[in-house]
Order: structure tokens, then C-alpha cells, then sequence
């Protein structure tokens, strides 16, 4: 009895709540450096809180943004996944062979879209588990025979949507008035991804493995198969960008695709999820990609001159990490 | 420097802001374009901003942009479109605003651009093909292009294709490689070309970073002047291997002048006036003999 | 034995790696009703052994029948689905998750797909409420100590609905009142359809917990033992195979010990999480041992001496006040700070022993700049030799070793450094009785030789064999210091248990 | 006594030669991937083997695998240097505007291109180890910060090198008849690379780091201040790949280098280093470039249509990494 009461001084029994506080706090001021910029913007030039030009900001982070939720999934684990920005690319371009080329009913070709992006998430996860291949091995090698097969299938010639009825209000439709479809499906996007993240086992494990795989594997969980699903998951969001932005442009556009995966894993990263893996929120993904977007249009809104603005979202993406990382302090 | 360097006011002052989006930004091309821009700008007393992605497959990079440049709500807009089908909406928006829209470089397939000031690529690149067949006469030949997917990349290689099909039988294109522009990547791409192909009589590079590869792969290889190279636009590494022999020549547009019409024209609209639907900035074959000609050293940039 | 077959049993039993014969056939019976300890030196094959029966390895001869039953467990799944339930040496535990989250994992309630944490942590709370363990499900485990993190692997496997507890060395975290905790939740756990193995160094627990005693020496099986009619110096005999004597009395205490100069001194020591003005002092050629009960803090202090965790007051190395901002800072002054902690803070457990060995010691084993991996070679070989280190080779992945063996290659790693101050927690974590005597004895010639230790040990018979004098904390305060003289358990718990009391018990000339 | 004699059996005396002969077996068969390419493509073209396109394949070796060099030394910590490529070109620029624009002797201008790279290196490292940046996103800012400073430096036109005397010698010469300069000094800086990473503090810090950097520190090592001069090395060699880069165009291109992070980290990968940290060999990075560069020489020569290229060298990388951990076996 006296044991009980003694150790548990050691635990302070305060702790939970004040632990439930603190990180409701941490995701209300992980807002902070996007605040700033925002902020800052507003004040430097009058056009920057035009509602038109926030939609333009959040049209921009949409495609980046829903390929950055399906790379937290595969960061989470402690992996990486270099084929999200060619991938989409192939499922855009296989989209637009289900509609434009065959014919296809819309949702049968948006559903085939998906399915091309849960395909190359499969294809990584078996390399991954059962090849045991690093993570950044699979995926560059599906980054690159993507990329090759976007080529290949669309004849090097972009796929245009223009008979395709009604596929472009896909994106740039308004299902609610002043909100393009493309913003409304980030956002539904990144609801069910932290859903999944939080509340399913495929985001429990997922943590789970990042965190510490052999023990993962020693409790118990089908690492391997698990992994499979985590990369599925983060096919389909890819699958999910390919349909988002072939409608967004009309067209698949074959040679596109490189580079936007450097940009997703960085709106993960600045988001605060360790690419060490086991630690990881989808809220924190969707504010990462908002930065870079908010980033990328402030400065141009300012006509900073182009070479300058690299410069300056190098020196912002440190300041905002940075500031994160002292907010968050010790924890981190 | 950029030419609109007046930060968030500029739209709203009392000169004409006019908002030019490209298909690059880097490359010598793009730069001399903005160099004709910036000029016209000084020349005609408007702001001007220039702006464009780093590749030209980034087609939605270059949307972005378009609707920024939208949000500054600018007195016309310049827009040499990397896809103008994706492009159609902000057409119409820029319409609806009454926002004058100048093509450059390449048309946009809308009814949107009050004028298109453009090379003809396919002519250009056929005029490359011509002085490639005069010059090799027959044999193998190939391309070191610079983009698969980009209608220009795809043109300039198209349009030399096109006439060696049809105006020169005894030539045979024997491979095409792309390299993305990278003098690097073009010099290793031609290299393997030139290893597979031992008998190659040319090589055509279909841009500035292509043809210096093309160069650099010669002279690598050791069969400096036993090759036709031939190139497009122009950049000091470039005219310097002309001057040396050891690139036959090259086709050059005039970038400048692309750039200078569009923001005259562009003025012009804002003043209501009627315009040409195309201005042609022309191209021009240059080569040893008259590269220092007074009307093509002023095409030229370094 | 009975004609009813065994609840678990091992017959003809082989497992090898590479270069290493661990287990050679070997057998075991577990009968209905018992706790069985499974005895033996450090890399003898206990762990090994266990691992085979909870799936986690396969066997490469012999045969495994629960309730004579053949079972081969293809992962550990499966054991846990047979019934089989074990608390492993080394901690699998994800640090990221919560400790509900941990406990759980694999076995999450959900309702339409979706994870209830809610009655997660309720059945996490309803299963330390039953085995008395105070911990909170909500904490992540990153935020546990060592004996924190001991307590959600006993948790975690009491969890299951068990026939069979296996525990790989439970108690190597813990202290004398967790232990007790323990003993209490493995009794009630015995029944007569259950049965449980118990892996322990510690021969008066196996004395007091187990019914019978099977002894494993070089990967062989020796003997099995009713605990009751044998006495303790049998079975260590039994072990390393020869005598040993155990009960050695304290040394003597060095009786100028106060006289010498104080090398090390610490005055006000306090941290924000829980050291509140701790002050002591260490002098030349003394022993200083540090008790306390689970989270009492003496951990913290050590950390809060080497710089790893930011704190107020002062340290003073000879006299002269230091500013240590990290470990390296503590190493250039003399303080070598070995960890509790060996697989987080201790060993680089994918590189070889050589390289471990020589982690601290680096700069002294160059010569123009480049490292004389000779010498590495040479001293850790001296170092496998000298604390008889169980390993093919030393370039042996120290991953590869069972656990008392990485404990010896991170002494060896300080011993190497040579440090005038070595502060020791946790030093014997795993390591077997014979191989204790010869660390003591270690630690003991080199206190005289002049080198200042700091023990800090939850065994307190280990404090008491030592230590010249004792510091005993309580809830990160200094309650006391005893001279060892004077000092008894009892006092010792005394001091340990002084909750909120704010006045200082000192005994001896030492302060 | 007793004891060491017990001990003894379990040592069985063969195994510490059998274990170093193995050793030595692997790093020989390390090079089984390569050599396979290399045979097929010797039997696929009759070009391939040619002395002048080994040559070709050695020079396109030559800056990535430079680069490459340096990654390894930060990859080997757990970390990941994105600033590779671009920091490249920043070095070729400044090199440039030492030697073009400022008329300073060339070996001066050698020196500064070198200098600016350790300069990148070490606000990488401050970046890492005192603002505590994960280095994804402090390399990623170096990144962008070095694309558009060189780009600002170099007023976005390429810095000739015509007026330099024998700079351009510095990568096309031939000190050994027959092997280029760049080839050389490929050879060589991998060479000190060897020699730093597996026996000096700073290789041997940069393994037990990423191997577990807190036990690292608990053992008194200065982690911080090391993980600075790691980063340093590292930035040496992007200083390096630099003025190689000028020296073999004769010009700085301030355009170029985005991508060239990607390349040089997948041939450290591929070369069998972990991005966890903790391992890694030279070795096996010159190995991984050099497949890299066979891979698309010989698909070159093939003639291989550019869209299948792609697809060919994916499906490769993920058959030559599986060949590799398939004979490393269990020990990987
Ligand atoms: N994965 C492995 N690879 C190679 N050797 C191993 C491996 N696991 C264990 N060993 C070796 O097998 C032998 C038995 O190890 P085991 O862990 O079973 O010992 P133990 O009796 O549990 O020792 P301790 O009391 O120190 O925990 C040791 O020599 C050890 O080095
Ligand atoms: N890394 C950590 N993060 C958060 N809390 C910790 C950490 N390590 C220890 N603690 C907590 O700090 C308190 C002090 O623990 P410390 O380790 O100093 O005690 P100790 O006397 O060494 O006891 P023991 O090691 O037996 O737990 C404990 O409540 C423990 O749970
Ligand atoms: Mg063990
Ligand atoms: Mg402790």
C-alpha cells in the first residue's frame, strides 16, 4: 500500500492533464509561424489578403498538400517516399487514358485513378517489406519508372480532358460558393488522413513501427504486411493528387511531377513530423504545406525579384523551424 | 536587378504595371527576353515584372504564377504559355477583369490574347535542318534535345525531323536523346551517341545547354571538326565555338526583341489600341560568316 | 516426476549463431503450479533459451511441447496465442507510443475501425490498479525511466491471459520495493493451471521466489534444483563451477577517507523537474554510494554533474569551480558518467566491441591524426580478457551479445577512459554473480589507486559491500549521508522513505 | 583464471580470421552488381567496352560521385544533405567571380570555390547542431538559398572561365596520359575520403553519431562541435565537385545543379551506406556512382528510347540494391 503511494509521487499524478493541456496548446501555436507570415504579408502588400489571392494560395498547396498526407503516413514509419511527385504524375496520366482515351464513366475513371496510386503504393510497400529495400531505394526506383511509364503511356504528349464533361469542375468547381473543389477535397483529404493516422490501426502501427519496428514485430504486429498498408494508404492520396491535378490543369502533363516530392516530404518536415519516424500529425502537414504555399505567393506578391525569393523561403523555412523547435522546447 | 523591383505599390501607382509570366527563368534565353522587357519598360515608363518556372514541364508551377500575377491585379499581362489548354480558365478570367492578355514565344490556343508575339519554332528548327542537310550532305546524323514533353522542345525537334524526312533522303536520324538542358547531362548523352554511332556526321542541339553539351562531347572525344554541330540560340559559349569552328552555326531567335514587343505591345492595349494578332520576332541562322554581322550581333546575347 | 506431462518443456534443445554455440542441448520442465528460475553466467544462454519458447527465435535441433503438446512457435504471436507470455531482457517497447498505447499494441479495441484509446487506458488503469503498478497509460514511455519502462514490460505481458510467464532478468531496474511489488503480482499469478520461469542474477530472489532451479553453463544444461533443500553457494557452484565465496563483508572502510581532498564537490545542485539543493562531497580514493527508491533522483543527479540535463549550483573538480555544459566538458574534467540506460545511452549496439571500447577514449588512441586502430584492438581484447567478456571475437556487433555482456563492454568503455571520477549507475545491471565479484573487486582497486567513485545501485547489499559512505535520497532531495560503519538497510530505507521531511540525517565524520 | 578460460570456449579461435576473410569477400563481390551491368552491356553493345567511353562513363562519374563523397559523411550521422547540388553551383559561381571576375591567381580561386563550400558546410552544421534543425530541413534551405544566391552572384548569366589560363586544364587535363584530371582528382579525393571517414576522429564520430548519437555524447564526445566539422568535410567536397563543375564547362552556370542532391544521395545508398546513420563505406559509394553513371551511359548507347531509359534504370537500381542485401545476407 505505502508502496503504491510512495512511487507514485515519483509519477506526479498531475501530469496527464497537464500533458492533454499542453499539447492542445502546441497544435493551437504550431498556427504561430504561419500567423507570422500571414501577418506579415498582409501588412507588406494590400493584395495579399484578398479572398482571390487566398484561394490562390490554397489552390497551390491542394495537389502538394494532399501528396504531403500520404507521405506522412510512409515518414511516420520512419521511411520516405520519393514516388509521390511522378507517381501522381502516372495517376493523372492514367486517368486521362480512362477518360479521355477509353471513354470511361467519370467515376469509374477517377476511382481507376486512385487505384493506379494504390498500385504504385503497393508496389513500394512489397519492395520495402518483402525485398527489404530502403525505403528511399523503392521509392526512387518507382519515382523513375514512373516517371518513364507517364512518358510512355501518354505518347510524351499531355492528355486533354477538353470532352470529358465535367471533369474540370472536379477541381474548379464549387460545391461551396467562394471554395474551389480542389481546397474542399484537401481539406476532407486531410480530415480522414488524421482519422486514420490517430484512430485506425493502420496509423497506430504505422507510428508504432517508426517508433521502434523490431519491437512492433517482437509484439506481435505483421510488420511486413503492415507496411504494405501504410504504403498503400499513401499510394491512394498519391492516386488522389493525380485526379486533383489533371483536373486542376484539364490535362495529364506527362513531363511534370519531378520535384513536387522534395516539396511534400519538406511540408511533412516543416509540419514537425521526424523523418526518424513515430512522431507525426496531419495538422501539422496541412500547415506545412500552407507555409510553403503562403511563402512561395507572399514574395510574389511583393515582386520580390525570383533569385531573391529562393533565398529568402530558405531563410523563412529555417526562422519557422526554428521557432517551432524552442516553442516546443525540451519535448521535442 | 529586376525591372519591378517596386514592390507591393506598383499595381496601384500611376505607371502601367504590366506582369509578364514565362516559360523559364534561368536559362540565357529567358534572361534576354526579360533584358527586351526591362528595356521596354524604361523606354515606355511602365512597371514590369518577370516571372517564370524553372523547367518548362511545371505546368502547374506556371498557373500559380499566372494567378498571382492575376492577383496584382496588373494592366496587362504577358504569358508565353507552357500548356494553353490548362491555361483556358485564367484566360477567361483575365477577360472577365478586362485585363489584356500578350502571348509570347508560343501561341495560346484561345481567343483570350489581343496578339502573339512568337517564333515560329517548327520554321526555325527546320531552317536548322536545312543548313544540317547542306552540310553533311548525306550519312547518319542525331539530336540532343532539351525537353521530351514541352511543345517547344517537341517542336525543335519535330520541325528538323520534319524537313530531313522530306528534303533529305540520303540523311537518316539515327537517335534523338534528351538531357534536359544540362551542358553536363547533353555532353554525356552525346558522347554515348557518339560512341554508339561511330560514323555520325552531326548532331543537332536543340537549345543553348544542349548544343555547348553537343560541343563539349566533340571536343571530349577528339572529333573536333570531323562533325557538324549545329545549335539554337546563341550565349558566349556558343558563339565562341562558332568562332573556333567547332560548332557549324546555329539558329537564334531574337529574344530581345520578343521581349520588348510584348510589353509595347502590351502598352498599346492598355491604351486601347489596335494590335497585329502576330508579331514575329523572327529568327535568324547565324554562323561563322556572319556572326558579327550588325543585325545578328544585336540578336546575340552572351 | 509426475506421470502428468509438464505445462512447458524443452527436450534436446541446439541453437547456434555465428561462431557462437548458444545452446547445445538443452532441456527444461516447467510443472503446473511453479515458479522455475533459470540460472546461469552471462551469455550462458538464458535469454536464448527463452527467446525459442516465446517464438521470437526457432530452434535448430530439439523439440518444445506445452502440455505435451509439440509446439513451435514460428513468431511471438503465435507463443502469445498459446499462451505463452514474456517479459524480455532487453525492452521492446516504442517510446513514442503511450504507455497504454505500448501495452496494448497488437490488440487494439475498435469499434467500426476506429481505435478506442478511451477504453484502452481504461483497461490500461484497471491492470496497474490490479498488479499495484503507478503508472500513468497516458505518458508516453519516452518519459519513463529505466524502472518505469521495466514496469510497462511486466504490465504489458501480465496482459495477456498467460499459462506461462516467462521473465528474462524482471528485476534488473528495479528497486528492493518494486521487487516486492513483483514478487506479489507473480505469486498471485501462480495457480495450478499456470506456471512461470524466472531468468535472475539475483540468487536471493530466485532463493525466495522460485521452487525449483535449473542451472545452464556454457549453452549446457548441469542440474535442476529444488530451491528449498539447496543453499545458495550450490547453485552459484552449480554455475560457474567452482566455489565462490559470496557473502563478502564490506570492506573495511577506508578509514582517512575523510581526511584526503575532496575532488569532487557539488553544492545546491537542483534541476526544474526534481532535484531540489542537493550538495555532497567525494573525495580522493572513496567510494561513494548513492540509494534511494525508484525515481528518488540519483539518476538525475548524475546527469545534472555530466551536463546532460540543464540544472543550477555549483560542481567543483579539486577546488575550483567548473562550468560543465556537456559530457564532453565532464570527460575533460575527469567525470566519466556510465549510464543505467545501456542500449539509449551506453552502447552503439551495430558496431563492434572494438569501436565501442574505444568511444571514450578516441583522442588518446591517434597518432598524427589518424586512428590507431591497433591499439583499439589490443586494449579491448585486454578488456574481453580482463572482465572475461563473452564474445566470438571483438569484432563481434555488440547487438549480438546477450545483455550482462554489453553491460561488461560499457564498463570496459569507462575503464579504458580511465577518468580520476567515475560515476557508476547502475553498474552490475545483468551481470552474474561471479562475474559481480570481479567488478566490485575492479571498482574497489580502483578507488585504491586513487581514483573517486560514485556508485549508484538500487541492490543495496551492493551499496553496502562498497561503499565507504552512503548518500540516500529521497524525491530529489538529500535525506541523509551514512558513513558505512553505521549504516543498516533498515536506516537506509529509512532515510529513502523520508517523504517531506526537510531535515538531514548525517552520520560519520565525512561532512 | 578460470574465468578467462571459460570465456575462451565460447571464443572459438577461427573466427575472427574467417569473419575478416569475409569481410574482405564482400567488399570484392560489392562490386557484383556493377560488373554485371558491365558485362551486358559489353554484350550488348560493342561499343560499350571502348577505353573512350569508359572514359566518358569515368567523367560523368566525376562530379556526382565527388559529391557523393561528401553526402556519405553526413548521411553516415543519420543525417541527409539536400544543399549538395545547389552548393555545388554556388561554388562553381564564386569560384568564377574569384578567378574570371577578380582576376585572383588560380590557385587562390581553387582554394576560395573549396572555402565557400566548407562555408556552406558549416552553417549547415551550425544549423544542425545549435539551432537543432532536423538537417532535412537545414540542407533544404541551404538549397534554396544557394540556387538563388548564385543565381544573384552570377546576375543569372554564366561566368566564363576563356580568360583563365589552364583552368579549364584542371578537369580536362591529363596528368596520366589517357586518364582526364576530373577522373583523378575523382580518385583521389575518394581516397582521402576513405582514409578520413575510417580513420580519423571526425569518420569515426561521424559513425558512433549515427549509430546512437546520445550514447555518443553520454561518452564524452563534443557531439555538437563534431557534427559542425562533419558538416564542414562534407561541404568541402561540394566545394570540390564545384570548381570541377566550372573547370569541365569553363564556365560557372548558375542554372544548374537542382537534381544533383538526389543523384548523389542515391549513389551513396545504393553504394549499401544507411540513411540511418551509423554505416557507411567510400568504397561503396564510388560503386554506387559509378552504376549510376554505367546505367545510363550503356542505355545511351543502346539507343534505348528516353522514356524507357527511365523505366530500365529503376527496375535496375531495385534488382542491383536487392542482389546486394540478398549476399549480405543476415549480417545486413
Ligand atoms: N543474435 C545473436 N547473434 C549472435 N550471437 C548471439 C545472438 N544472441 C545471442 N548470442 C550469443 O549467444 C550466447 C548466449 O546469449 P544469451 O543472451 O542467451 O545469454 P544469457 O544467458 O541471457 O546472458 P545474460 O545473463 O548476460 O543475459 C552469447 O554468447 C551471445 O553472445
Ligand atoms: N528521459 C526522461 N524524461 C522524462 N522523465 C524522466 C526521464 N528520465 C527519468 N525521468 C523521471 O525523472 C524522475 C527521476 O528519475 P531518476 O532516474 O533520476 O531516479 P533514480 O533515483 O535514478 O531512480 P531509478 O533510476 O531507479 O528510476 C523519475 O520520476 C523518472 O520517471
Ligand atoms: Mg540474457
Ligand atoms: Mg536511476
Amino acid at each position: 500500500m505505502t508502496t503504491t503511494k510512495r512511487t507514485a509521487k515519483g509519477t506526479n499524478p498531475k501530469r496527464p492533464t497537464r500533458f492533454g493541456n499542453r499539447q492542445q496548446l502546441q497544435q493551437l501555436l504550431a498556427f504561430a509561424g504561419l500567423v507570422v507570415i500571414f501577418g506579415f504579408f498582409s501588412l507588406a502588400s494590400p493584395y495579399f489578403l484578398d479572398w482571390a489571392n487566398v484561394k490562390g494560395i490554397l489552390l497551390a498547396t491542394a495537389v502538394t498538400g494532399i501528396m504531403a498526407l500520404g507521405a506522412t503516413f510512409v515518414i511516420a514509419t520512419g521511411g520516405i517516399d520519393l514516388s509521390v511527385g511522378t507517381g501522381m504524375t502516372l495517376c493523372s496520366v492514367m486517368t486521362g487514358v480512362f477518360l479521355a482515351n477509353l471513354g470511361l464513366p467519370l467515376v469509374v475513371g477517377v476511382l481507376g485513378g486512385l487505384a493506379v496510386g494504390a498500385l504504385i503504393g503497393l508496389l513500394n510497400g512489397l519492395n520495402v517489406s518483402y525485398l527489404r529495400l530502403p525505403p528511399f531505394i523503392a521509392t526512387l526506383a518507382m519515382m523513375m519508372v514512373a516517371q518513364g511509364l507517364s512518358l510512355v503511356i501518354s505518347g510524351t504528349k499531355p492528355i486533354y480532358f477538353s470532352d470529358v464533361a465535367g471533369f474540370d469542375q472536379l477541381a474548379a468547381g464549387e460545391l461551396i460558393p467562394g471554395l474551389p473543389n480542389a481546397v474542399l477535397i484537401f481539406f476532407v483529404a486531410a480530415a480522414i488522413a488524421a482519422v486514420v493516422l490517430s484512430k485506425t490501426l493502420t496509423g497506430r502501427y504505422a507510428l508504432s513501427i517508426g517508433s521502434n519496428e523490431e519491437a512492433t514485430a517482437i509484439s506481435g504486429v505483421d510488420v511486413r504486411r503492415w507496411k504494405v498498408v501504410i504504403y498503400v494508404v499513401a499510394g491512394l492520396f498519391t492516386g488522389l493528387a493525380g485526379v486533383v491535378m489533371a483536373s486542376r490543369l484539364n490535362s495529364a502533363q506527362p513531363g511534370l511531377g519531378l520535384g513536387y516530392e522534395l516539396e511534400a516530404i519538406a511540408a511533412v518536415v516543416i509540419g514537425g513530423t521526424s523523418l526518424r519516424g513515430g512522431k507525426a500529425t496531419i495538422l501539422g502537414t496541412v500547415i506545412g504545406a500552407l507555409i510553403m504555399a503562403t511563402l512561395t505567393n507572399g514574395l510574389r506578391i511583393m515582386s520580390i525579384p525570383q533569385e531573391w525569393q529562393k533565398v529568402a523561403v530558405g531563410i523563412v523555412i529555417v526562422l519557422a523551424v526554428y521557432a517551432d523547435i524552442l516553442r516546443r522546447g525540451k519535448d521535442a | 536587378g529586376s525591372g519591378g523591383s517596386g514592390g507591393g505599390e506598383t499595381g496601384a501607382g500611376d505607371k502601367p504595371y504590366v506582369a509578364l509570366v514565362s516559360k523559364g527563368f534561368q536559362h540565357q534565353f529567358w534572361q534576354a527576353v526579360k533584358q527586351g522587357a526591362d528595356d521596354a519598360a524604361a523606354e515606355l515608363d511602365v512597371e514590369v515584372t518577370f516571372e517564370g518556372p524553372e523547367t518548362e514541364t511545371e505546368v502547374e508551377k506556371q498557373l500559380t504564377m499566372l494567378q498571382t500575377a492575376l492577383d496584382k491585379n496588373p494592366d496587362a499581362i504577358g504569358y508565353a504559355a507552357l500548356d494553353s489548354e490548362a491555361s483556358i480558365p485564367m484566360m477567361t478570367d483575365a477577360e472577365s477583369r478586362g485585363i489584356p492578355v500578350i502571348a509570347f514565344d508560343s501561341g495560346v490556343d484561345s481567343e483570350v490574347p489581343v496578339t502573339t508575339v512568337s517564333t515560329d519554332n517548327l520554321a526555325a528548327s527546320a531552317e536548322a535542318a536545312k543548313h544540317m542537310a547542306e552540310l553533311v550532305g548525306s550519312g547518319k546524323i542525331a539530336i540532343v534535345g532539351h525537353d521530351q514533353t514541352s511543345q517547344t522542345g517537341q517542336q525543335r525537334v519535330e520541325g528538323f525531323t520534319q524537313y530531313i524526312l522530306e528534303n533529305a533522303p540520303d540523311i537518316e536520324i539515327v537517335d534523338t536523346q534528351y538531357a534536359a538542358g544540362d551542358q553536363l547531362k547533353s555532353a554525356d548523352a552525346a558522347k554515348a551517341i557518339l560512341q554508339a554511332h561511330p560514323d555520325l556526321k552531326g548532331i543537332y542541339g536543340t537549345n543553348e545547354g544542349s548544343a555547348i553539351g553537343v560541343v563539349k562531347a566533340v571536343q571530349e572525344t577528339g572529333k573536333s571538326g570531323k562533325l557538324t554541330v549545329i545549335g539554337f540560340d546563341s550565349g558566349k559559349a556558343q558563339t565562341d565555338a562558332i568562332r573556333d569552328g567547332l560548332m557549324a552555326g546555329a539558329i537564334t531567335q531574337d529574344p530581345i526583341k520578343m521581349g520588348y514587343e510584348t510589353v509595347k505591345a502590351a502598352v498599346a492595349a492598355i491604351n486601347g489600341e489596335e494590335l497585329e494578332p502576330v508579331i514575329d520576332s523572327g529568327f535568324y541562322w547565324y554562323d561563322k560568316t556572319n556572326i558579327d554581322d550588325e543585325d545578328i550581333a544585336a540578336v546575340l546575347y552572351e | 516426476m509426475s506421470e502428468s506431462p509438464a505445462l512447458l518443456s524443452a527436450t534436446g534443445v541446439s541453437k547456434s549463431f555465428p561462431g557462437v554455440l548458444a545452446l547445445d542441448d538443452v532441456h527444461l520442465d516447467l510443472r503446473h503450479g511453479e515458479v522455475l528460475a533459470l540460472v546461469g553466467e552471462n551469455g550462458a544462454g538464458k535469454s536464448t533459451f527463452m527467446n525459442l519458447f516465446s517464438g521470437v527465435l526457432q530452434p535448430d535441433a530439439g523439440t518444445m511441447e506445452l502440455e505435451g503438446v509439440p509446439m513451435s512457435p514460428a513468431g511471438p504471436r503465435q507463443a502469445n496465442e498459446l499462451g505463452i507470455s514474456v517479459i524480455h531482457q532487453e525492452f521492446h517497447l516504442m517510446p513514442d507510443l503511450t504507455v497504454a498505447q505500448n501495452i496494448f499494441i497488437g490488440r487494439e479495441p475498435r469499434r467500426a475501425a476506429l481505435i478506442r484509446d478511451d477504453v484502452l487506458e481504461r483497461r490500461a488503469a484497471v491492470l496497474f490498479d490490479r498488479l499495484g503498478i503507478p503508472l500513468d497509460p497516458r505518458q508516453p514511455v519516452s518519459h519513463l525511466s529505466v524502472a518505469g519502462q521495466q514496469m510497462v514490460e511486466i504490465a504489458k505481458a501480465l496482459s495477456f491471459d498467460a499459462r506461462v510467464l516467462i521473465m528474462d532478468e524482471p528485476t534488473a531496474a528495479l528497486t528492493e520495493t518494486e521487487v516486492a511489488t513483483l514478487f506479489r503480482i507473480v505469486r498471485d499469478f501462480v495457480s495450478p493451471r499456470t506456471g512461470v520461469i524466472y531468468v535472475s542474477h539475483r540468487m536471493d530472489e530466485v532463493k525466495e521466489i522460485s521452487d525449483r532451479i535449473t542451472v545452464l553453463r556454457d549453452g549446457r544444461y548441469v542440474d535442476t534444483l529444488p530451491t528449498a533443500q539447496t543453499a545458495t553457494r550450490e547453485v552459484i557452484a552449480a554455475m560457474v563451477g567452482r566455489q565462490l565465496e559470496t557473502d563478502v563483508r564490506p570492506e573495511p572502510v577506508a578509514p582517512d577517507a575523510a581526511e584526503r581532498d575532496v575532488v569532487l564537490s557539488v553544492r545546491g545542485l537542483s534541476t526544474r523537474k526534481l532535484l531540489k539543493d542537493v550538495s555532497f562531497d567525494l573525495h580522493r580514493g572513496e567510494i561513494l554510494g548513492f540509494a534511494g527508491l525508484m525515481g528518488a533522483g540519483r539518476t538525475e543527479v548524475a546527469r545534472a554533474i555530466i551536463g546532460a540535463d540543464r540544472s543550477t549550483g555549483v560542481v567543483e573538480v579539486n577546488g575550483r569551480p567548473v562550468s560543465v555544459r556537456n559530457p564532453a566538458d565532464a570527460v575533460r574534467h575527469g567525470i566519466g558518467y556510465l549510464s543505467e540506460d545501456r542500449k539509449r545511452y551506453g552502447l552503439l549496439l551495430d558496431q563492434d566491441v572494438v569501436r565501442n571500447v574505444m568511444l571514450s577514449s578516441l583522442p588518446g588512441m591517434t597518432r598524427a591524426g589518424f586512428v590507431r586502430d591497433t591499439d583499439g584492438h589490443r586494449v579491448a581484447t585486454e578488456m574481453v580478457d580482463r572482465l572475461a567478456i563473452r564474445t566470438p571475437s571483438v569484432t563481434q556487433t555488440t547487438k549480438n551479445l546477450s545483455g550482462g555482456n554489453q553491460q561488461k563492454v560499457v564498463l570496459a568503455k569507462w575503464l579504458v577512459r580511465d577518468c580520476d571520477v567515475l560515476i557508476v549507475d547502475e553498474p552490475t545491471r545483468g551481470i552474474d554473480v561471479g562475474a559481480k565479484d570481479e567488478i566490485y573487486g575492479l571498482l574497489t582497486s580502483l578507488a585504491a589507486q586513487g581514483k573517486s567513485i560514485i556508485v549508484i545501485s538500487s541492490e543495496l547489499p551492493e551499496v553496502l559491500r562498497l561503499a565507504d559512505r552512503i548518500v540516500v535520497m529521497c524525491e530529489g532531495r538529500v535525506t541523509g549521508t551514512l558513513a558505512n560503519a553505521d549504516a543498516t538497510q533498515h536506516d537506509i530505507m529509512e532515510l529513502a522513505t523520508r517523504f517531506g521531511a526537510d531535515h538531514l540525517i548525517t552520520t560519520g565524520d565525512a561532512e
